[in-house]
């Protein structure tokens, strides 16, 4: 109880942290912190198998991903910069109204008794301390679940790996795509119009 | 709808003289038509023959036009089922004999003169074509037994006529006068259209005969329907009030077809219209009383406007358009005979007359105005002579053909209970003594005032019809002698039996005739006096043109007929188009559906301004409808029990 | 063997994470740079991740596990794609804004 | 052969004209004029046999169904007639395309009016628009009537295509043109009306559905015009005749004041626009939609001899429309215009091209003894005994104004002093005078004895016509 409480104020600085950061390298220490302490909520929630993957694969590789994208990001001309906020006025109240909103079910949510509904069927093993074999979060229950029950869903998802492998490889491993951002439209007319100007002096 | 068997007027039967008197004239037209560049100069021969047969084959007709077998009088040739229920027919008895013969007589005269009169025109055959489609489309109108038969013939004539008043179509004047007597008389036909409507709805039959025979059954309203709408056909037509301000302008157009179309048979279809409608009108008094009124303010409003022309033929046109309201007077009261005694003289009478016209317009260059006139007996002196019988004819002096009809005319409208028609009829008389004898004076007496040096007297072929004219003109009048027993009641005997019943006039036919004689010689005297004694003669330019300038106004503007009906029809009719072409169509009409057009655009300009293009915005909306959905499930009752 | 209850009533659990995915989704809103955008919503998967697996604690089913197992995999899989775009796009640029990205600006 | 043969007889010429090399003017109007020729000398064998080969069997019933009824037997003769004496006085630039489009004009029409399925009706409407439009595009004067020719009518196709697919649903079976046991009962019904009548009434057009047809009937070239004026205008007027009133009569007979009304304000507004146009071609354009409003008010009149009237009128309005914009075309294309404003007295050189105008325009005033005096003649007697006393009035008014602009559009062109602003053109040839004179020959021979027609179109058809037109239950 009292480890879900710290792990509670853990995980809420670190991704207030993560959002609020001003150079993005602090926002993925902030993220990585988040999901160590996530790591261990889970393994208070017996789900062993779970707490590992996250460890693995969000901090072991995804934030690596991140990590690597933003160092070859920042070797380009210039650190991290921002042009002109261009969100409309009008979303600041809609923002606020939106998060009044949101607070409000959340307020609402756990305020009240959370009714929970009865499980649905089919088996699982018992309950067991986290690291014993067979137990309800164990590497077995999870992999007999996944292998039998859920394994059309599983396969789904090595379709989803492939398909996002491929757009990968699509996506990066061609020629540069331009970005034709506004500025640089806005410099090359600039250009244009100098080199009309310049043409139509040089005719004088 | 067809009834089981028709009433037919005449004789059934097959008659190759009738359909070859009818069609010849067409085969004419389309041979004139087609090879005209090829016949040159014979195309007028070729016209003038084929009309000389059609005339031909109208006389040996004579003995089947007569013919009286079991009532039915004439003979009737049935020709095919135009449509379901109507039936087209030909019918030649004493009424539709007596046009024939006129139309074809007469026209083959006109075509005659027309060789010489058109000799060198550069439309030399399309003039032919088309005065043999008129002949044709004339026949059609009158040998008809059935009123869409007379409908057809009655639009063809109008076609003609408008062919032939625009003949010279380079002449804006002249298209402009054509234009409007076609529009003119396409409003009389509307109206027979109309009366058809009528009758076919009442009767399920066109032919004359289911029509006369079914007539006792109809209403006053409906009898007075039929015939008003038919007088609206007729006036159109017959050049009468206020249908008739097309007639002098088409004047326009050459003068044998002013003699032909527009004097002797086209105008005079309105008469034929109403004669061969007797048992209709007989059976409507208020028809009568309105057609007869017609008549007679059509003859004084003539009369009283001819008095102020100075156009030799325009002079003509009121003249024709005063004694078609003799004639329609006539025939509209009821005395059929008299109003077609009256067409068949005026035929031959304004034939002459304008034929005699076209001698002196041929001779004198073109020249139409009698101002510049004068003096033409001594250069002239054949035309004179024609003319000055035609101008005794017209005015009714005693043994001179019009005398004859125009006093069975005038005395008709005391028979049948007219009085008042009867006094406008005996003043027109003296006004029409007064102008034609106004004309005679200044064109034939006096000086030359004109500037033609050298007059161009026409050669034989203008002169031998005008010639031949001068007989009936003279004398044509005295088959109408010796009352009952005359040859001209005997031929008609049969036909206007159902004429209105005859009331005896306070006074007696002798005394209306002395009261006619005496109008007609004061109208003489005075035009002597004005125009033809030698001081009159001796000033004559200065006193013309002075008369010229003091015409009052409304004689000088037609009684402003012209004006009246272009503001109230023509500019209303053009303001309206442009209001509705110029600002409803493109603006209202075509506005609402081209703002449906832009409100689609507009929806779409909307829409796409909420495409930013910012990935945070399409997440706020995204959230913003996460939102309501949680909003809604969360303010949803029971969802938290 | 221990106990069938949770460490805490479920409704704390749903608390923190909604106030967890509530971060996230206020990263994405606030912040341009597209790689805290993509972090932020690494967050709200995990807050989701989180719900999944106390109401599986709660019924003591694993079908929770599987699905945020699922989660993660797609969680990984949408990284990459991500990444791989944000690369596409800004590599050649001299800002890391996504707010200088407007192509389905209409 | 059958009517489908008949249907893809110049679908085939046109795809044969395509193959031909881009300049050779002389061959494709050739062969596209032996193929309306042969479309038209096949008519009478291959029209009346009937094609049917199933399509849809769900959610309704839809077969490929070719084969005339006797009213469109006398429509598809009006379009093979017309066809071939545009397409053989076809004298526009780039004429191979513009060859091959009329035939693709001439096929979709002939499927069109042969069509016995609702679908196959519905869908070959749209692809008549089709044709219409890329010559607009490639021929007109500006790309926006094209546009607007396409989108107005497509929208009527839609609406079309919608209560085709409601009608279908509801009967079962969309294989119902020339059947007369078809009552559709539900409460679509109502809407199934309102779109085939608003379909019509745009194509037809009627006013207020009418804007889209003077601009396109000005900029198009003539021969275009004459066919989309001359038939493709008639497929409202027979889909009115053939679906609204086979099927439909009650609502028909329940809508009947309002079509009236609009027919009659067509009359009338047609007229007086007409009478101010400048433009000689939106004179014979507005004139239509004088017309043909009367002819929707003849459909209405729920009369045997108005209706009978009806189909005389209609072809004889496509056979004078035909002739008149034909002979406006070898104007236009002469003189550079088609503008009364500009044009003046070119009957002295020109008799035979004022003779070819003057036969269109006398027909089109409705003068006795051409083939329009008959269609007005048989209509006014059944709507006069119908009842509609105001409209025949209306109508007879229409007539004279009638007389007024048809004159004036002929006395602007052709009479009147030479100008010399306008250069001496060689008269018709006789190319150009074969074109339209067998439209003037029908004309007349249709004004001298138009029972021919009435026979053959209101005796056969029992189904189509005679059933719908008892008084309303």
């Amino acid at each position: 109880m009292i480890a879900f409480w710290v792990l509670s104020v853990v995980l809420i600085a670190s991704a207030v942290w993560t959002i609020t950061a001003q150079k993005p390298v602090y926002s993925v220490v902030g993220l990585l912190a988040n999901f160590a302490a996530l790591a261990i909520l889970y393994l208070t929630l017996s789900a062993e198998f779970l707490a590992v993957i996250q460890l693995i694969v969000y901090s072991g590789a995804i934030l690596v991903l991140f990590v690597f994208v933003i160092a070859l990001l920042s070797s380009g001309v210039a650190p991290f910069a921002a042009g002109p906020n261009r969100m409309p006025k009008a979303a600041l109240p809609a923002v606020a109204l939106v998060c009044v909103a949101l607070g409000f079910v959340v307020f609402a949510v756990t305020r009240g008794e959370v009714a929970i509904p009865p499980p649905p069927a089919g088996s699982t093993s018992a309950l067991g301390p986290v690291g014993t074999a067979d137990v309800f979060g164990s590497v077995g229950d999870f992999g007999k679940a996944l292998f039998t029950t859920y394994l059309l869903p599983f396969e789904v998802t090595a379709l989803i790996l492939m398909v996002a492998v491929v757009g990968v490889v699509l996506l990066s491993g061609t020629a540069p795509a331009k970005a034709p951002t506004r500025r640089r439209a806005a410099g090359v007319r600039r250009e244009l119009r100098e080199a009309v100007v310049r043409d139509g002096e040089d005719r004088r | 709808m067809t009834p089981l068997h028709h009433a037919t007027l005449g004789v059934d039967g097959t008659y190759p003289l009738l359909l070859g008197l009818w069609l010849l004239p067409l085969l004419g037209a389309v041979l004139c038509w087609t090879f005209g560049p090829q016949l040159k100069a014979a195309a007028g021969w070729l016209a003038t023959g084929f009309l000389g047969c059609s005339f031909a084959a109208t006389v040996l007709s004579w003995p089947a036009g007569t013919q009286l077998i079991g009532g039915a009088h004439g003979a009737h040739q049935a020709l095919l089922s135009w449509l379901p229920g109507l039936d087209f027919g030909l019918l030649l008895d004493p009424l539709s004999l007596l046009w024939a013969l006129v139309i074809t007589g007469v026209g083959f005269l006109i075509h005659l003169y027309s060789i010489g009169y058109m000799h060198g025109d550069r439309a030399f055959a399309r003039f032919f074509a088309y005065m043999n489609f008129f002949v044709f489309a004339m026949l059609t109108l009158v040998l008809s037994d059935n009123f869409i038969g007379l409908l057809v013939g009655w639009g063809l004539v109008g076609l003609a006529s408008y062919f032939l008043i625009g003949f010279w179509f380079e002449r804006p004047s002249a298209v402009a006068a054509a234009r409007k007597a076609f529009v003119l008389n396409v409003v009389g036909d509307v109206g027979i259209m109309a009366a058809v409507f009528i009758i076919v709805a009442h009767v399920g039959s066109i032919g004359f005969g289911d029509v006369f025979a079914a007539s006792p059954g109809f209403g006053t309203g409906v009898l007075f329907a039929i015939c008003g709408l038919l007088f609206v056909g007729a006036a159109a037509k017959s050049a009468q009030i206020p249908l008739h301000t097309w007639l002098p302008d088409a004047m326009e157009g050459p003068t044998p077809v002013s003699a032909l179309i527009h004097a002797a048979t086209m105008v005079t279809a309105g008469v034929y219209l109403i004669a061969r409608c007797a048992p209709l009108w007989s059976a409507s008094p208020n028809a009568q009383l309105l057609v007869g009124s017609i008549g007679a303010a059509t003859a004084l409003a003539g009369a009283l406007l001819g008095m102020v022309q100075w156009d030799i033929k325009r002079i003509l046109a009121y003249s024709t358009m005063s004694q078609i309201g003799y004639m329609i007077m006539g025939v509209g009261v009821g005395a059929y005979d008299g109003g077609v005694a009256h067409f068949l003289t005026h035929a031959f009478f304004k034939a002459q007359l304008f034929l005699g016209s076209g001698l002196i317009i041929h001779a004198l260059a073109n020249e139409q105005d009698v101002r510049r006139m004068g003096g033409l007996r001594s250069k002239m002196p054949f035309a004179f002579v024609a003319m000055a019988t035609g101008v005794v004819a017209i005015c009714g002096v005693p043994g001179f053909s019009g005398y004859f009809s125009k006093d069975r005319v005038i005395y008709g409208t005391l028979e049948h209970g007219h009085p008042w028609l009867f006094g406008v009829a005996v003043v027109t008389a003296g006004i029409t003594a007064y102008y034609m004898f106004r004309m005679l004076f200044v064109t034939f007496m006096g000086e030359y005032r004109g500037d033609v040096d050298h007059v161009h007297l026409p050669d034989w072929t203008m002169n031998l019809p005008v010639g031949i004219l001068i007989v009936p003109t003279i004398g044509i009048g005295w088959l109408m002698f010796g009352g009952d027993a005359s040859p001209w009641n005997r031929f008609f005997a049969g036909q206007f039996a159902s004429g209105a019943p005859v009331t005896q006039p306070a006074i007696s036919e002798g005394l209306t005739t002395w009261i006619v004689l005496a109008v007609v010689a004061a109208g003489i005297g005075i035009a002597y006096l004005r125009y033809g004694t030698a001081t009159a003669s001796a000033d004559a330019p200065a006193r013309l043109e002075r008369e010229a300038a003091s015409v009052p106004p409304v004689l000088a503007n037609a009684f402003y007929f012209d004006a009246i009906i272009d503001a109230l029809f023509v500019r209303t009719s053009q303001g309206l188009g442009r209001f509705l072409g110029q600002t409803a169509d493109p603006l209202l009409v075509d506005g609402a559906v081209r703002e449906t057009a832009l409100s689609a655009g507009w929806l779409g300009a909307l829409t796409r301004s909420f495409q930013t293009g910012l990935v945070r915005a399409y997440a706020l909306v995204l959230v913003a409808g996460a939102a309501c959905l949680i909003a809604y499930y969360a303010l949803a009752p029971g969802a938290f029990r | 063997m221990i106990e069938n209850a949770l460490p805490v009533a479920i409704g704390n659990y749903v608390g923190l994470s909604a106030v967890l995915f509530f971060i996230g989704l206020t990263g994405v809103l606030i912040r341009r740079n597209p790689l805290v955008m993509l972090m932020s919503i690494e967050l709200m998967f995990n807050a989701a991740n989180l719900l999944f697996l106390a109401f599986a604690r709660a019924w003591v089913h694993n079908a929770g596990h599987i699905f945020a197992f699922l989660v993660i995999t797609v969680a990984a899989a949408e990284a990459a794609i991500g990444l791989a775009i944000v690369v596409a796009v800004f590599r050649d640029a001299p800002f890391v804004d996504v707010d200088e990205v407007r192509l389905l600006k209409g | 052969m059958n009517a489908l043969g008949l249907v893809l007889l110049p679908f085939a010429g046109a795809v044969a004209i395509w193959l031909l090399p881009r300049d050779n003017r002389t061959a494709a109007r050739a062969l596209g004029t032996l193929v309306a020729l042969a479309t038209l000398a096949l008519t009478p064998a291959w029209a009346t046999r009937a094609f049917s080969v199933r399509w849809l069997s769900r959610p309704f019933a839809a077969a490929f169904h070719f084969g005339a009824t006797p009213l469109s037997y006398w429509l598809v003769l009006l379009l093979a007639v017309c066809s071939a004496c545009a397409i053989f006085a076809a004298n526009v630039p780039r004429a191979r395309d513009f060859i091959a489009w009329m035939l693709v004009l001439e096929g979709s029409m002939l499927g069109l009016f042969l069509a016995r399925d609702l679908l196959v009706f519905a869908l070959f409407w749209d692809l008549m628009l089709l044709p219409v439009f890329f010559v607009l595009i490639g021929w007109g004067r500006h790309h926006g009537t094209a546009w607007r020719y396409l989108i107005y009518n497509f929208s009527g196709g839609l609406a079309l295509l919608f209560a085709t697919a409601a009608f279908g649903v509801l009967d079962g079976s969309t294989d119902v043109i020339g059947r007369g046991d078809v009552h559709l009962i539900g409460s679509w019904v109502p809407w199934i009306f309102a779109g085939f009548a608003f379909a019509f009434l745009v194509k037809t057009p009627v006013f207020p559905f009418h804007t889209w047809m003077p601009a396109t009937y000005s900029d198009a070239p003539g021969p275009m015009v004459a066919v989309v004026s001359g038939v493709q205008s008639k497929a409202g007027l027979y889909g009115f005749i053939a679906i609204t009133l086979a099927f439909l009569p009650d609502y028909l007979h329940q809508y009947a004041g309002l079509l009236v009304g609009l027919g009659a304000l067509s009359i009338l507004y047609g007229a007086f626009v007409a009478l101010v146009q400048n433009d000689a071609k939106r004179i014979v354009a507005y004139s239509s939609l004088s017309h043909l409003g009367l002819i929707v008010v003849a459909i209405v009149a729920f009369q045997p001899l108005a209706l009978a009237g009806a189909v005389l009128y209609m072809v004889a309005h496509g056979l004078f429309s035909a002739a008149l914009f034909l002979a406006l075309g070898f104007v236009e294309e002469r003189e550079g215009t088609s503008l009364l404003s500009r044009l003046r007295g070119l009957g002295r050189d020109n008799p035979r091209l004022s003779g070819a105008l003057c036969i269109g325009a006398l027909a089109a005033l409705g003068l006795p003894g051409l083939a329009g005096f008959a269609g007005e003649i048989a209509i006014l007697i059944g709507v006069y005994q119908s009842g509609l006393v105001w409209v025949t009035a209306i109508a007879l008014a229409g007539i004279v104004l009638a007389s007024a602009y048809v004159l004036r559009m002929f006395q602007d062109v052709m009479n009147g002093p030479v100008s010399p602003d306008l250069p001496v053109r060689p008269d018709l040839t006789w190319r150009e005078g074969l074109a339209i004179a067998p439209l003037a020959a029908a004309l007349i021979l249709l004004g001298v004895n138009p029972h021919a027609v009435l026979t053959a179109s209101s005796a056969q058809s029992p189904p189509v016509a005679t059933a719908a037109i008892e008084p309303p239950r």
